[in-house]
C-alpha cells in the first residue's frame, strides 16, 4: 500500500486486517461487532474521551501513573492499588517490551516465568498473550478510564485485542513510536501500521464508540526541544484524524524551566486548533497531557519527590488537561506499588493546591509561546512543502533529510545532527540547530542563548555540556554547570 | 607505529530500546581511548558475541534500562564459550531487575551468571572506564 | 524601665543584668571578656551573619531545620546528621516549652526524665540549664553556622548562655516572641527585655562580634496577611538596629498563592530598606527568611512532600535568603531524624532545579507588591504616630488599639479581632479588617476579594469560610471551598 | 424554662501556646451547643480542676500539641479525684508525644493515665462533639 495521508478505504482497512488478526492465535476471538455491543455498556464514568473532556471544561489537571504486570489477577489489584491508594483520576495499562517488539512467544515465556518465580518477571503486561477474554477481565474489574500505554512500532494487534476488550484511550503513533522505540524499522511502516490503529478507532467512532488517541509527546524524554515534540505531535493529531479519530490528546515532556514549559502547553493548544482548523479537521476534540520529568532521576526518593512536585506544579500551572506521574523509585528501576502510589499522590496534593492559582500570561511567557509556535510552523510547513501538501509523505522525507529530527533516538532513520542543551535559566535550545529549517533569526536566537550560557560558565559550548545537563537532575539540578 | 586502541562492544540488549546511556557511554568510552563498536538498542546476544569475534573485541558491555534483564542476560557467558571467547570481559549495568531489590542480590545474582562486573543504576561513565582499565591491565591487553 | 525605643546606656544595660545572670545558677558562667575572644577565634564559615552575607550577594537560598533534643551528646549527632544526610547549609537549636516558660525546673526535671527513658521527652534542647560550657559542646562539635530558634517572652538569660557559648544568631522579638507565644505577657515588658537582648548583640558588635538577628516572622503561621507580619518584623528590625545590631533577617510564612508569596519576600525586602534609611539605620545589612507552610499539614507522607516541595519553590523563586523547613513527619508531631533530613533534602533538590529559574516581575506580581507595601505602610505610619515617633511605643498602643492584629494570637493584649480568609484564587485576604488603619480603597479591595471567593462558592463569607481555610492544606487544597 | 447548657473546660495544658486548634474547637462546640469555659493556651493542670468545679463542668477537654503532653498530663485524673471531681469526663488530643509514634501505644497509655478519650493529631472537632454528646448521654448529663 501507498503511503499517504488519506482516509483508509474498508476495503484497505479489511484486507489487511485479515492478516493482522492472524498474528498470534489470540487474534481470532476479536469479534468486531461484538466489541460494539461491549463498549455500548460501558459507563461514561470509565471511558476516557468523556473524562478529558469533562475535565477540559472544569479546567481539571487528571493524574494518570504509569503501571503493567505480567499476571492477569496481579494487575487488577496493582490497578486497584493505584486508584484506591493512589487516588489516581485515570487508569494504564503499560505493555511489556517483548509484545512492544511483537515478540509474543518470549512474552509467553516471561508469563510462564512469572508464574514460576512469583512476581512479574516482564515489564508489562502482554494483552495480545492474555487475549479479549483476558483484557475484559481487567476492564471488568477496574472502575477507571483505562488506556494503553506501551511503545510499539507495530501495534495493530494490540489494538485489535485491547480495544474489543473494551479499553478507551490508546497511546502511540507512527513516529512517536518508532524514532525512540525501533532501531531499523522504517517510517513508511510504521506510519501505514498507525494509520490502521487510527483507523480502526475511526470505524469504532464511525459505530458511535468514542476511543481516545494519544501520541507519546516526550519522544526520547531527553532535552526535547519543544518545537520538535509539538511539530511530531501535531503531524500525527493529523494522520489520526484524517483516519476519523474524534477524540486526541497531544502530549509534551516536561524541560524544566517553568516558562518553557507553562508556554509549551499554551502554544500546543494553540498551534493544533491552528492546524486542525486550516487542514479542516474542525470536530475533533483536542486536550493535553504534561509528563512530569523523563530524564534521569536522584537515587534519594526525597530529592524524587521534589522533581516530582515541580512536574505536579509545572503541569497544574500550564492547566494541562492530565499529567503522567513518576515514583519516587524512578532512578531505582520498575516502581513498587506503593512508590507508584505515593507518586500520584504527592502530584495531586500539589495540583490541589494550585489549581486555584492560574500561571499569569507574562511577556516571558508570551516571547516563549512565540518562539515556539515560529520554531513549530517553520517544521510543519517544510514538512508539508516536502510532502507536496502530504504530512505522511513529508515527514519520511523529512527526517531523511534532518527537516525533523530528534536528540539521542535509537532509530537509523534518524539523522541525529541536532543537539540540544539548556540556556542560562534552564530553558531547552539548541546547541547545533543540524539540518531544522528554522530562519536565521531563529537559529541567531539559539546561538545567542547558549553563548551567553558558555560566557557564565567561561567554557565554550560542547558535548560535555550536553553530558553535563543529561544528568543534571539526577545530581539535584537543572542546568549542567561545570564541576 | 601506534598501537591499535582496544575493541570493546557495546550494546543494550534485548528488546530494550534505551539510548540515551547508550550515546552517552559510547562517547566517553570514545574519548577515554577505546575503538567502540556500538551495536546500539535492541541487540540480541548473538550480535554481541559475533561482534565480538569479528572484531577481536576484550570486552562486551551489556546494558538493559527496562528490566528484563534477568531474563535477556542469562546465558551470555555460556554464548562467548561455545564461540570460544569464554573468557572475554562481561560487563553488565542499568535498571536490571522488575521492582525495587537489594542492589547486593542483584550482584551476586548477576556475578553468578558470569558478568565480571555488575552495575547499580546511576553509575557514571568514569567509573566504568577506571574498572575496565584496570580490569584489561591486569590481563595485560591495555597498551599503555 | 520607662519603655522608648531608644539605645540602653551601658549603665542602664548592666544593672539589668546583673539581675538576669542570677535567674538560674548556669548563669553566673557568663564571662563576656572571654565570650568575646571565644567569638574571635570561630571560623569564618561557622559565622552566621557571613554565610548569609554571601548567600545574598550570590542569590543563594539556604536551607536551615528546626532540631532540639533534651541532651548534648544527642543534640550534636542530630545536628551532624542533619548536615550530612540534610545536607543543611544552616543548623538550628530549637530550645524545649519549658525553657521558653524560664521553667527551669521543669526543664530540669525533663533532662533527668530523658535521661531515664534513654529518648527525648523534651521538645528541645534546654540551653540554660545545659549552661555556657554545655552550649560549647554542641558549638565544637557541629561544623555549620549555629542559630538559636525557640518562641521565648523573656530570652535574656537564654541570650546571654547561648552567645557567650559560641551561637552566632538569635531568634526572636518582643511582638514576634510574645503575642503568638504567650498569654498574658505584656508587651512592655517583652520589648524591653527584647530590647535587652537587642543591646547584648549590640555590645557583641562593639566588640567586633557579629551576631544576627531574626524577628520571628510568621506570627501564628495561620493565614497571617503579609502586611501585618512585614509591619511586625520591621518594627522588630528597627527595635533591634536602635540597640546597636548589624546584621538582620526578616522572616515571612508561606501564604500557598505563589503571586502573593513571590510579591511578600519583593515588598519585604524594599519595605525595610526604606523604613531603615528613612530612619538612619544604614550600617545594617538585612536578609530575608521564607518560612515554608506553618499550618495544618496532610497525614501522608506523599501529600506532605508536596506542600514541602512547594514551599521550597516559592522560596527559591522569591530568591529568600534561607528556608526555614518542614518535615514528612509534620501532621505527626516532632519529626524523626530521618524526616527531618528528608525534608531537606526534598528542599535542597528544589531550590537546585530553580536557581537558574527567575520568576517573572509580572503585573500580577507587582499589583501585589504595591497592595503589600500600601497596607504596610499604613500599619507603620499609624504605630509611629501613636507612639509620637516611637515605634516601642506606638506598638503597645497599637496593639491596644487593634491597630495591628495577629489572626488565632493567644495573647489576651491582642484584639483579636480581625479574621482573615483565602480569595479565590487562594491569596490571604482579610474578611473583617478589624480596626486595621487601612485606606478605605484598601479596605474595599479586601472586601471585593472576599466577595468574589463567596459568589463563586455560592455562599455568604462565615466564620465557617475561615475554619475551612484552615483546615484545606490538610485536606489537600489550598482554598477551603464548601464540601 | 431552657435547660442550661452542659459546661465543659477547654485548655492547652502546661508551657504549650499553641492558640488556634483551641480556637476553632472553642467555636465549633459553642456551635453544637455546649456552654464552653476556655482557659486558652499555658494552663497548668490545678487551674483545669477549679475551673471544672467553680462551673460544674462535666468534662475536660485537654489539648497538647508540644510534645510535652506525656510529662504534663500525667496525674491530672489524680487531682480531680483529691478534689472530689475523680468521676468528669477527661478527653486528651494533640501530638501528646515526642517523635513519630504508633498511636494505639498513645493510647493505651494516656488512657492508663486515666483519661476517657485519647485523640490523634488531625481529629476533626465533629468527632470529639459526636463522642461528647455519646459519653454525656450515657451518663444522663445530656439533656436533649
Amino acid at each position: 500500500m501507498e503511503l499517504k495521508n488519506k482516509k483508509w478505504t474498508h476495503d484497505e482497512f479489511y484486507a489487511v486486517r485479515a492478516e493482522v488478526l492472524k498474528q498470534w492465535p489470540t487474534g481470532q476471538d476479536v469479534d468486531f461487532d461484538e466489541a460494539i455491543k461491549y463498549h455500548e455498556n460501558i459507563p461514561a464514568n470509565r471511558q476516557f474521551a468523556k473524562r478529558l473532556v469533562k475535565a477540559k471544561q472544569n479546567g481539571e489537571t487528571l493524574t494518570q501513573p504509569r503501571a503493567g504486570v505480567a499476571l492477569i489477577d496481579d494487575h487488577i489489584e496493582l490497578l486497584n492499588f493505584l486508584k484506591k491508594e493512589g487516588e489516581a483520576d485515570l487508569l494504564p495499562t503499560t505493555i511489556d517490551s517483548y509484545t512492544r517488539q511483537n515478540q509474543y512467544k518470549e512474552a509467553q515465556h516471561g508469563i510462564e516465568e512469572s508464574l514460576r518465580a512469583g512476581r512479574s518477571l516482564l515489564n508489562g503486561f502482554p494483552a495480545v498473550n492474555h487475549g479479549v477474554a483476558g483484557v475484559r477481565k481487567v476492564v471488568e474489574n477496574v472502575d477507571a478510564p483505562l488506556q494503553v500505554r506501551h511503545g510499539t512500532p507495530d501495534a495493530r494487534l494490540l489494538a485489535e485485542i485491547t480495544l474489543a476488550g473494551g479499553f478507551t484511550s490508546y497511546e502511540g503513533g507512527g513516529i512517536s513510536y518508532n524514532i525512540p522505540y525501533a532501531k531499523s524499522v522504517s517510517l513508511e511502516k510504521t506510519i501505514l501500521d498507525w494509520q490502521y490503529c487510527d483507523r480502526l478507532v475511526g470505524i469504532y467512532a464511525e459505530h458511535g464508540i468514542e476511543i481516545n488517541r494519544e501520541p507519546f509527546g516526550p519522544l526520547t524524554g531527553t532535552l526535547v526541544p519543544p518545537s520538535i515534540s509539538h511539530a511530531v505531535a501535531i503531524i500525527e493529531g493529523i494522520l489520526a484524524a484524517e483516519q476519523g479519530v474524534k477524540n486526541i490528546t497531544l502530549g509534551y515532556g516536561q524541560c524544566g524551566n517553568l516558562i518553557q514549559d507553562v508556554a509549551a502547553i499554551k502554544a500546543l493548544e494553540a498551534l493544533a486548533e491552528e492546524y486542525f482548523a486550516k487542514h479542516g479537521y474542525t470536530d475533533c476534540v483536542l486536550t493535553t497531557v504534561f509528563h512530569q520529568w523523563m530524564g534521569g532521576f536522584p537515587q534519594d526518593e526525597a530529592k524524587a519527590f521534589a522533581v516530582i512536585s515541580w512536574g505536579a506544579a509545572a503541569a497544574a500551572l500550564a492547566k494541562a488537561t492530565k499529567v503522567i506521574v513518576k515514583t519516587p523509585h524512578e532512578a531505582l528501576g520498575i516502581p513498587t506499588k506503593e512508590a507508584n502510589a505515593q507518586g500520584l499522590r504527592a502530584t495531586k496534593q500539589m495540583i490541589n493546591m494550585l489549581r486555584d492559582q492560574p500561571f499569569p500570561l507574562t511577556k516571558e511567557v508570551e516571547a516563549e509561546i512565540e518562539i515556539i509556535k515560529a520554531e513549530t510552523r517553520c517544521l510543519l510547513d517544510k514538512v508539508f512543502e516536502l510532502g507536496g501538501g502530504d504530512y505522511a509523505v513529508g515527514t519520511v522525507r523529512a527526517f531523511a533529510a534532518g527537516v525533523l529530527d530528534v536528540p539521542f533516538a535509537p532509530s537509523k532513520f534518524n539523522l541525529n545532527k541536532i543537539l540540544p542543551a539548556r540556556d542560562n535559566n534552564g530553558a531547552v535550545r539548541l546547541f547545533d540547530v543540524g539540518n531544522l529549517p528554522f530562519t536565521q533569526d531563529i537559529i541567531d536566537f539559539h546561538r545567542a542563548k547558549i553563548e551567553e550560557r558558555g560566557k557564565a560558565e567561561g567554557r565554550s559550548p560542547s558535548f560535555q555540556m550536553v553530558i553535563d545537563d543529561i544528568y543534571a537532575i539526577s545530581n539535584g539540578r537543572l542546568v549542567g554547570r561545570p564541576r | 607505529m601506534q598501537k591499535d586502541k582496544v575493541k570493546i562492544i557495546l550494546g543494550v540488549i534485548g528488546a530494550d530500546c534505551h539510548a540515551v546511556g547508550n550515546k552517552i557511554l559510547d562517547h566517553a568510552l570514545t574519548a577515554a581511548g577505546f575503538d567502540v563498536v556500538n551495536l546500539g538498542v535492541l541487540v540480541p546476544q548473538k550480535d554481541f558475541v559475533n561482534a565480538a569475534i569479528e572484531t577481536d573485541a576484550k570486552a562486551i558491555l551489556v546494558a538493559s534500562l527496562y528490566g528484563h534483564g534477568e531474563i535477556d542476560c542469562r546465558g551470555l557467558r555460556d554464548m562467548c564459550r561455545e564461540a570460544g571467547i569464554g573468557d572475554i570481559l562481561l560487563y553488565v549495568g542499568g535498571n536490571l531487575v522488575v521492582g525495587k531489590t537489594d542492589f547486593a542480590a542483584v550482584e551476586a545474582k548477576f556475578k553468578e551468571m558470569g558478568y565480571d562486573r555488575v552495575y547499580a543504576p546511576g553509575t557514571l561513565p568514569d567509573k566504568v572506564i577506571a574498572d575496565l582499565k584496570h580490569d584489561l591491565a591486569q590481563r595485560g591487553l591495555l597498551h599503555g
